[in-house]
């Protein structure tokens, strides 16, 4: 690889360990929280997944960058405009309506995405979308089932659903965007064509709803910006929580 | 304690304790004493309680886990011990008492958990110390209940102790860690320990002399040692692990004792042991008001799921 | 546009645009026309309404904010935003309408504020940002209404822009201060001038010609200056502030026009603008989402004090 | 004054310094969330105060302390173990009749405590009560009428106010609890004999429950530890928050 394909690829690793990492620390943020014990149980265990996830991208990003970055500098020592992932990740938790919501949505897209990125020609690329490919697919089971049970259950459950899906809806185009970056890796083979998940992602997610008593909300409004570091004002509060540590006693191993 | 038992109740009763004492299981179908299952609904429901309340200081420190790898590590074992409860409160449930059930008693006070948890967990470095500490004195009495009289119990506790103990390597290792670290991380870690090393060695209850539940749980092997035994075995290893590591157990008392071979050491506070069951440990309303609050809030979700399940079997009974 | 009005009423009109001409300021009790009004109470309840949601993103730094003193200043400001949101909602009030109708156009969407709001604030900077440019855009504004034709809104200015202009300069040296920091203060405080300086120069509105409400406004005197006169106000006073503490302004266009006696200044990006506006911004959901959260978890308090006073009433009642 | 009565004095005016910060920060976070506007105001008045005496306090703990010690070292440098404050002023802010409870129960001991103050043999501490007592005054007016607006006003408001007193009295026996340093400082004259206060608080809590529907609750459970830094986990999230910019870029002027 060239050098600038190299940092370029560097960069598509650290945003893609990003949104596991973000993503991560709001599903973490359940433990002890859920409606019942096997739900802590299993969103304890996505987030376990979706840190490993981070671990992996944010890892090979490092050694890309080369000299004392690693992911924990990565992770611990970047400020909210330096995070580039998509805003979705980030958004605060919410009710189970909407982490579930959202975490369905993402599923398709992770499924779709994971299995485009294991044909990349970048093989450590590849190699990591195969590792994760496997546990989304239980994810994505896991929660198709709720949105069933959501939009099918009780009145309550509907309405929040539905709410979620109102609150979520326009910051879905992101997933779906390229930009110069991830058009030059795509050129390359090594990025994922986003646009191309579009088509597919609605069917399931159209196709998935048609069997609730929910209404997919109409595209409208939409936000962006993750990718260049313009966050929602959730995430510096996110990482205050998260860098605590690190911040507080710089240099230190642990 | 038999004598209004009926003449058959009494034979029952002489049969169990024969099979008890031929260190024969007792499984959820077989013949049991309601003291029995009483004591047993009291003594895996608690452990049930301990594993889900524990959560709560583990999972203080996961948002703000010092690397990713630790908190990775973290996340796993708050899932073993979320599943460690789910596995418990089954076993409580075949000796006939549901979840909801458990939970009223823990709410309303009536269950007890494990009073270490009423403890904060306030640095990094207790994360280390309730994996070394807490989750090493709970291995000791798990592995002495491996053998316990209640098949469904014993079983758990086998499958039980086996992550517990890997558990313990990584609070252990966190310690270490910190101890060949910084100035401030090993202040740290010995801050760590200094808070709870006492509260574990509480874990193991009353001097054998004081608990009320011991005599009748030895008979019933619902125990197999007592508490002192088990603390005592908790002091020794203990000992050794942190002089490895450069900690200092608080206590001045504690010295090897040749002739009983084993560690001499200081009276436990029974007061604050007092104090802290009886509500006014640093957490202890925190640590409810936390369950209740969660509970409540997932209430609607419960309701979603029964009346998805209830809409689904009409569905396919009219199918039918 | 009076065609449908009565001859009375084209009386009362002309009388009513003689006193505006003649610059006496319209009190709540005086005949006013009925669009004068509708006018007046968009015009100031959206400025209340600014003030209100502009809380936000500066409150989201008050428990961040670097050093006690900034915090004492940002709550004071932010304080005072509150005060001024209080002024303003009380002179639209003389104007025949309760908060309560203020508020719910607000979260009807039916009410604007100003859409600067929907912008995030991300780090420390836009704090000195906001204070700056945004205020500072402000009392451009604000200065010109002290002279707007309803009595309410005009002494309402006059005491707004006071504090208005004490924010601006703490605004600016928060600037400044980063400006003699570190590299990365420096770029932070850059960083926040890119984001923030497009955005306060829509603050100002459409250009003259596309502004819907200008003509009209200008006559009854409700405004005094066109949007494109306050901008250029504006960009001339901040670009001189931009270069003293070595901020560069985003805009490739900026210059000296020596015949204008004024700086040339590049397009704004009406889409961007017109995005923002009709719900595509970065915080418009979120901005009123949380107002609207706040005000249903007051609910309950605001009804106490409804039930306390009542009683009271009945208690002085029977006790006369 | 010895070397040991200056450093008990820097401690003191630490701990009232962390009182009064932590219990501001608090406050502050109602900022945009009262239930109207006016009361938007007055909290975020109430936090400004409580933000001003936290600065003379530890500004003037700083100057005993000396070197280069200041208001900011000791607000932004010092981890939760280091936090000398009571635990009633970290507890989350709760719900509105929570946040009201607990500024009425201080604000009848803040004004007896700093009455006693004012006259303290530090000229300096006796200062600062001086100016803060006026302010205390008015923040109390406030909130007792606000325990008889809740107490007296729907079955709502009574029962929260109820809970939020159950779920504070525990946390109250602290304020009146005298340890060796402020013991050491009561007999040099400086600090207030906090024991003294507690009779006096009694009545005047008393006396305005007595007015409303609402019982105080019987003296239970206790939970202390605030000025040996032994907080709640509360105080840990509070504090990444607090101190995120100086701990993200150490060593800046702000």
């Amino acid at each position: 690889m060239t050098t600038d394909l190299t940092r370029a690829t560097a960069d598509y690793a650290v945003r893609l360990g990003d949104d596991a990492l973000i993503l991560g620390h709001r599903l973490s943020e359940w433990c002890s929280n859920g409606p019942f014990l096997e739900e802590d149980l299993a969103l304890t265990n996505v987030a376990l997944d979706y840190i490993g996830r981070a671990r992996m991208f944010l890892g090979y990003g490092a050694q890309l960058i080369g000299g004392d970055c690693t992911e924990d500098t990565l992770a611990y020592q970047r400020d909210c405009r330096e995070f580039t992932n998509l805003l979705i990740n980030e958004l605060p938790r919410g009710d189970f309506a909407f982490t579930m919501a959202r975490q369905y949505l993402l599923d398709e897209h992770a499924l779709l995405f994971l299995e485009a990125l294991q044909g990349s020609s970048d093989a450590e690329l590849a190699a990591i979308a195969t590792k994760a490919i496997k546990e989304t697919r239980y994810h994505l089971r896991r929660s198709r089932e709720w949105m069933l049970r959501l939009g099918d259950g009780t009145e309550e459950s509907r309405r929040r659903l539905q709410q979620a899906l109102e609150d979520i809806w326009g910051y879905l185009p992101e997933l779906f965007a390229m930009d110069e970056l991830e058009r030059e890796l795509l050129a390359a083979g090594i990025a994922v064509d986003r646009e191309a998940l579009e088509a597919p992602w609605r069917r399931a997610v159209s196709a998935t709803f048609a069997e609730t008593d929910v209404t997919l909300p109409a595209d409208g409004w939409r936000v962006d910006g993750g990718r260049t570091g313009y966050h929602t004002e959730h995430l510096g509060h996110l990482l205050s929580e998260l860098q605590f540590v690190q911040r507080a006693y710089p240099g230190c191993q642990w | 304690m038999t004598n209004d038992s009926s003449p058959n109740e009494q034979q029952l009763e002489a049969a169990f304790q024969a099979r008890i004492d031929a260190e024969e299981k007792i499984e959820p179908k077989d013949w049991m004493p309601e003291r029995y299952r009483k004591n047993l609904i009291r003594q895996i429901s608690q452990h049930a309680h301990s594993e889900v309340i524990g959560m709560q200081p583990e999972g203080n420190w996961i948002t703000r886990a010092p690397t990713l790898h630790r908190k990775a590590v973290l996340l796993a074992k708050v899932q073993d011990e979320c599943g460690h409860g789910l596995y418990l409160y089954s076993a409580t449930e075949t000796l006939g008492i549901t979840r909801e059930e458990l939970i009223e008693a823990l709410h309303s006070g009536a269950a007890k958990y494990a009073s270490i948890f009423n403890y904060p967990s306030l640095t990094w470095a207790d994360i280390g110390a309730i994996g070394w500490l807490v989750d090493g004195a709970a291995i000791v009495n798990q592995v002495s209940l491996q053998r316990t009289s209640y098949g469904p119990y014993a079983r758990g506790m086998v499958r039980i102790c086996k992550e517990e103990s890997f558990h313990q390597r990584q609070g252990y290792h966190i310690m270490m860690t910190l101890m060949q670290g910084s100035d401030e991380q090993r202040a740290m870690a010995q801050d760590a320990v200094n808070r709870f090393w006492w509260p574990s060695l509480m874990m193991f209850g009353p001097h054998d002399a004081e608990s009320a539940h011991s005599a009748q749980s030895m008979t019933w092997k619902i125990k197999r040692q007592s508490n002192d035994e088990l603390r005592q075995k908790f002091v020794d290893q203990s000992v050794e692990q942190a002089e490895v590591i450069g900690l200092t157990l608080p206590d001045p008392d504690l010295k090897w004792n040749e002739e009983r071979g084993h560690y001499d050491f200081g009276e436990i506070d029974w007061d604050e042991f007092n104090r802290v069951i009886s509500g006014s440990g640093p957490c202890n309303r925190q640590r409810i008001a936390h369950h209740v609050a969660a509970h409540e809030d997932g209430a609607w979700v419960r309701e979603a799921i029964a009346a998805h399940e209830a809409k689904k079997q009409q569905r396919a009974s009219k199918a039918a």
